[in-house]
């Protein structure tokens, strides 16, 4: 078995960072981590996330393929074979998500060459964790309705507005803040910036309480904020148009460097597992033939995805550019959303019982991450608006709205 | 599937059920509102989730819901109940749910069904002292959360004077509420039924740490718990727990059809005031088409919820199949309708503050309670189809 | 057990339905009926079923409720109870399907006391068969889409037009015929007439061929078709508002005169013996434990379908009286097709044989059953069309149209 | 589930194999098109239908396949084939299920696919005769319609010469099609696989009379027919069986993948066309999102089918597991398109004349072959969990 398409540097590559894991797999952590960067509440889980992403950064297995004067290694076809490795290894993930996944592909593609090399290292090395402003309270999935406007004023731009559903804005030091500049053109009056937010003045960010009764998203409100036009991103109007290569950017992430390590590939095992220690009618619920059909059908979705981001790198086994890369948010949230329900479903009554109980079977995840699916079925634009997106774009549909 | 025709067309609704009905809920309407809700419950996650406290609920309203009489409706008018039909008392538990109401109303209702079922003399004195307000629950689930009634959760001993009990009953629903359990516990070949004070020496009640925030529920511990002969409901606990089944699906069926409803009506709301694109939200198939679905099989499952009471009113040999597929559509339409109302609400939606999670909360708990959608159904393959391997051709 | 809200009279009449069906059973047909009306294809089958139709009407079991001066029977509330015994009787159905639950219940509505008298009686007796000619090519699910004409000569009105979709119409006598009499307005240029069909000059009726390869649907063609204004039903220009009256006479139909006998009921009864006689896995299929939960589901549809129809009935169980009649053209309609789809599933390779096939499961029912389930999720608009109905009629949400 | 992150990434489907899938398009979209396909088989449902004649294929267009040596594609180069591998027979039998091409093609690849597996002398001669360009068909399959490689339909007793088979085997795909069946038979503890010629002596065809408009159905009856030990292509059947069943469910998939492809882009171009409304139908989100959830459904299938013929052509032990997780996700990928593509073409799509019926009929022929979806996800059950009892925790 070779691998076809891969250069020596690129082998060698996935051998050493294969390697590196094996040896510099964290320590434990001090606390017990969410299931996903969006669910960080603690000081205690940032500081050792953050320190774990800076080890991998500096490894060489974040930031491979960005250019070295924007803080990357400057390789081609690396980011890839390490983010398949940070997958395989089961470490943490990579807590600066929005950076990694949003932030940086959009400023390495709209960005002056000065914004590029102030921001983009920052990101990668998870020094500067992000957070993204685009939606609004009453905005929704509709990019156009926002509202928090900015107005010019000599070299600055005064924010007013309110931004929700941020996760990590109790962290970060900067935002991708997409405002309102013009009233007159509901598309062409947005205009895009990297705004700063921790200890900057007039910025207020207010926790969030989810359904789970998690924090780790946020209201984030802007009185009066005075952001440079130095930090705006392409230009006056452009901000739609930047919005949509953030949101393409992170919809194309599954493979992308902000999704390294965390869950996936081991949910099934664990629906496996969950069903050898549940009981229904008197028999393991392993043993249950009605439960092995479902859990067997999660296994297929789960290999499907697997097996769809593999064929998206062959051209000849894709009709159309954009059919699998825009199906991965839709697929993946609805993945882990199913896989979650079933886990509530196998562990019955026992799904009652919340982490902190003794008796919660593995430790209360099924109904923690079953409640908390939703954050990724909703937010990015809500699934109802990527199959608007899919029939659109790759259907070649009518538009909906 | 057999049901005569002739079984009486209105499921034994009639005025007085409907009265009874609309009086309930013009009372939660009054006084439990959905702010009181929220504030009583979820004013902030921290004291249940972080601190394990138990829910809060409101004693008050509870005290005047057992001056009107609720506690005793299942009650027979010979033990100062007032015996409405269990369509009626279906009617009422609709209205609890609806307003997603923290109180033992079910499991106090379920525990006088129970004593019904067991037509004893000593469940008839205890039937009174629910009819005069005493709160009750049933610690009839073992370890393995199983559903089979003649699955005891405690063995019970004979030490000359009566029994002892020992073992741990678990997923007692509102124990904290309750005055008294009904306990089984296996002696020998029977199974025995037994009503422990909740202040019983030997007792000991674990507080489960739970997601829904409109109940309590405990693992109860029965070490060495002594039961005097006055105390036995039933030694044949098996089949009076098999008798009254129909009934306790029913009740809970009620409450997750009246909670769907509310989580239905409530998306609906939304829909129609939530601007997205330039028209209410519910303007869009992708918004619409789903609460159809749900309203589908909203209406199934209270259908099947009404046919379900009419058939253990009627005493009908067809009670066990209606009321399983009652809590079987019941289930599957309350979790249904809890996915679709987070998703079509959106963000706002996922927000503590908003306080849909409650509902969410309370029918994902109500959905696994006394068997899921899957159980009941395999329950019904054997009773509608015949166990597997009884169809009398030689399988291999 | 009694019959809480039956008059003795009632009482009565379903004693004597019931022994007037045990003691009246038809013989055995000459040749294999069709599942449902829509489906007749021969003389032979016609023959039969119009026979049986008329006894069924001469014993009072049809038309029961219909004044006397119009062909009924002048009864009360007996229609219900006639309709209920037919199902348990199992007979076959009542063949004149449109003219009882569409053109009876329109003509009583929207009719002279001159055209009440005229076309009623032989709905009801079954001796002049009806067709609806509401749908053509491209107009689809929106009625307002209507092309065909009528243009008004003296005392006629000249159609001109093409209907598809018209089930009976090789038999039928009359039309339930929508026309456009202005272009001017879509929704206001309608109107209705009672065609004339069989043997009327200028109609053609060709038959369709259906997916199955069975006929029994057809278009009917109009050439300077003749039609006395005599014939109009309602105003000119009302024809919208008939329509309307037509549909939601059939949506509601479920228990009325035109479902009377036939299938239903005995579905699940028969899924569950084409599992005790089909093979899955080394087991019988009715031993197959995903296989017994998927027809257990399908039993509870079922069951939950009887109930709505009593709790219809139920005014204090319903808060919006139109909420479980509007229900009945698409949950029966999805009923039949996923029980037909599980009965092709468990018969597995067997289901690819036709029905004059030997061998084929239950004479080759299931896999005709399920190809001609589309008919009726499609016809008499779309289930697309009866989820927005129920949306915006019951729910109250705003028009998708 | 644990393939080796080191698989070829690509499927194994580089250059080559794209350059035969795209010449076998381009073929029969200019020599097969959609007209051709309704005029060929559906001009009237009467002569397939009421008068059971075997639908009609395009027999000089296969003669030219023979031609170009499509029948050859599984053979080995040392038999005279051209040793594709499976991902490339894989991109090919999409193409032939994308038009609907009635043809042996499948059961002669699977022939081959089995004679492979086999590896023995006979097996390698009689490859070489279907590279020649003769086709094939297995008789495996019993009364029961059973998919169990062991589950042989006849039974073989040796008469000192050869082998004498007896019994019928069922549904056999396009067995008058074929020139020669492999069939297999029980021969005490063995299951023989035997080679016999289309007019062999005791053999009798029974056409079945099938929906499906693009293949013929048979039950061969096998009354005495002799098999000399030159025939017989192996004693180990069940394990050849076995080894071959990963391939044959991937052909099947593919053809699948392409037939449900072409329902999608056929609903996809009718949705943009037709108006309803005032607006092309595929504006509406009722018909816009079931169109995207079948693409989900299809891309999924199609990206487990190419995993598949990896795996197989890697020799790989997941082989097994990946073609089931195809078949599974490719059969219900199907049943869905069938359905939307029938529904959201309203009243036409339900017309004979259209010609979508033909697709739908080949699907569902196709979904059952070989096993449903429930029936793959048995097996992987099996497969991936373990057997039913095998948790080691006593159940009870």
């Amino acid at each position: 078995m070779t691998e076809a398409n891969l250069t020596p540097e690129q082998l060698e590559f996935r051998e050493y960072a294969q390697r590196w894991l094996e040896e510099n797999a964290p320590p434990p952590p001090p606390e017990r981590l969410p299931i996903t960067p969006i669910e960080v509440m603690t000081v205690g889980q940032r500081d050792y996330l953050q320190d774990w992403q800076y080890k991998c950064f500096a490894a060489g297995l974040v930031g491979a393929d960005y250019p070295k004067a924007y803080g990357g290694h400057g390789h081609t076809g690396f980011q890839r074979i390490a983010n398949q490795e940070l997958n395989r290894a089961q470490v943490p993930f990579l807590i600066n998500i929005v950076g990694l996944s949003m932030a940086a592909p959009t400023i390495l593609h709209h960005g002056t060459e000065e914004q590029k090399r102030k921001f983009i290292p920052g990101c990668l090395s998870g020094e500067e964790i992000w957070c993204q402003g685009f939606s609004e309270p009453g905005a929704g999935s509709d990019l156009a309705n926002q509202r928090t406007s900015a107005v010019r004023e000599a070299e600055d731009w005064i924010v007013n507005g309110h931004k929700v559903w941020t996760s990590l804005g109790h962290f970060a030091k900067w935002m991708i803040l997409v405002t309102r500049t013009s009233k007159d053109d509901k598309y062409n009056g947005l205009t895009y910036f990297l705004c700063p937010i921790a200890g900057h003045a007039g910025v207020t960010v207010r926790p969030l309480v989810k359904i789970t009764g998690e924090t780790g998203f946020n209201e984030v409100f802007f009185e009066d904020v005075r952001v440079p036009d130095a930090n705006r991103l392409d230009d006056v109007g452009k901000g739609w148009a930047v919005a949509m290569t953030t949101l393409l950017a992170e919809r194309g992430a599954s493979e992308g460097a902000g999704s390294g390590g965390g869950s996936g590939s081991s949910a099934i095992a664990d629906l496996i597992e969950l069903a050898r220690n549940s009981w229904r009618d008197g028999v393991l619920a392993v043993d249950d033939p009605v439960t092995r059909d479902a859990i067997i059908q999660r296994a297929i979705v789960g290999e499907g995805l697997r097996q769809n981001g593999r064929r998206a790198r062959v051209a000849a086994l894709c009709d159309h550019p954009m059919r699998l890369p825009l199906q991965q948010k839709l697929t993946a949230s609805e993945f882990q959303q199913d896989n979650a329900r079933l886990g509530v479903e196998i562990a019955g009554a026992s799904a009652s019982l919340y982490k902190l109980d003794p008796r919660a079977p593995d430790a209360g995840h099924w109904p923690l991450a079953y409640l908390n699916s939703y954050g990724n079925t909703i937010a990015a634009g809500t699934n109802e608006i990527q199959r608007n997106i899919l029939g659109e774009r790759v259907l070649g549909l009518p538009k909906s709205k | 599937m057999n049901t005569p025709i002739t079984a009486p067309r209105d499921f034994g609704f009639g005025e007085d059920e409907a009265m009874l009905r609309d009086m309930a809920r013009k009372m939660l309407s009054e006084r439990f509102s959905m702010s009181r809700l929220r504030e009583l419950v979820a004013a902030s996650p921290e004291p249940v989730y972080d601190h394990g406290h138990r829910p809060s609920w409101d004693e008050p309203l509870w005290k005047e819901i057992v001056e009107l009489g609720w506690t005793g409706l299942a009650v027979g008018e010979a033990e100062g109940g007032s015996g409405v039909s269990l369509a009626g008392i279906a009617g009422m538990v609709e209205e609890a749910g609806r307003h997603a109401l923290p109180s033992p109303l079910v499991p106090t209702l379920s525990a006088s069904l129970v004593l019904r079922a067991a037509d004893s003399e000593v469940a008839r004195q205890l039937l009174a002292r629910v009819a005069g307000g005493a709160t009750a629950s049933l610690a009839i689930t073992n370890e393995r959360g199983s559903w089979e009634p003649g699955d005891a959760p405690l063995n019970a001993t004979d030490d000359g004077e009566g029994l002892v009990l020992q073992g741990t009953a678990r997923f007692v629903q509102d124990a904290f509420k309750a005055d008294l359990l009904i306990a089984s516990a296996r002696a020998g070949e029977d199974l025995v039924l037994c009503a422990v004070e909740r202040d019983a020496a030997g007792l000991s009640f674990e507080a489960d740490h739970i997601h829904d925030l409109t109940r309590d529920q405990a693992s109860v511990v029965f070490d060495g718990v002594k039961i005097v002969p006055g105390a036995i409901i039933s030694r044949e606990g098996a089949s009076v727990l098999r008798s009254a089944w129909p009934a306790l699906l029913t009740l809970v069926s009620a409450d997750l059809c009246g909670a769907s409803e509310w989580l239905l009506q409530a998306t609906v709301e939304y829909a129609k005031e939530r601007v997205q694109f330039d028209r209410p939200i519910g303007f869009f198939q992708a918004v619409k088409h789903p609460l159809v679905d749900a309203m589908v099989e909203i209406d199934r499952a209270r259908s099947l919820l009404f046919h379900a009471a009419a058939e253990i009113d009627a005493g009908s040999a067809g009670a066990e199949v209606a009321a399983r597929m009652a809590k079987s559509a019941a289930s599957d339409a309350a979790a249904f309708i809890s996915d679709r109302a987070i998703q079509l609400h959106g963000g706002i939606g996922f927000t503590w503050e908003y306080g849909l999670h409650i509902y969410f909360k309370r029918n994902l708990h109500n959905q696994a309670l006394l068997g899921d959608g899957v159980h009941q159904r395999k329950k019904l393959a054997d009773l509608l189809i015949g166990p597997v391997g009884s169809s009398g051709i030689l399988n291999g």
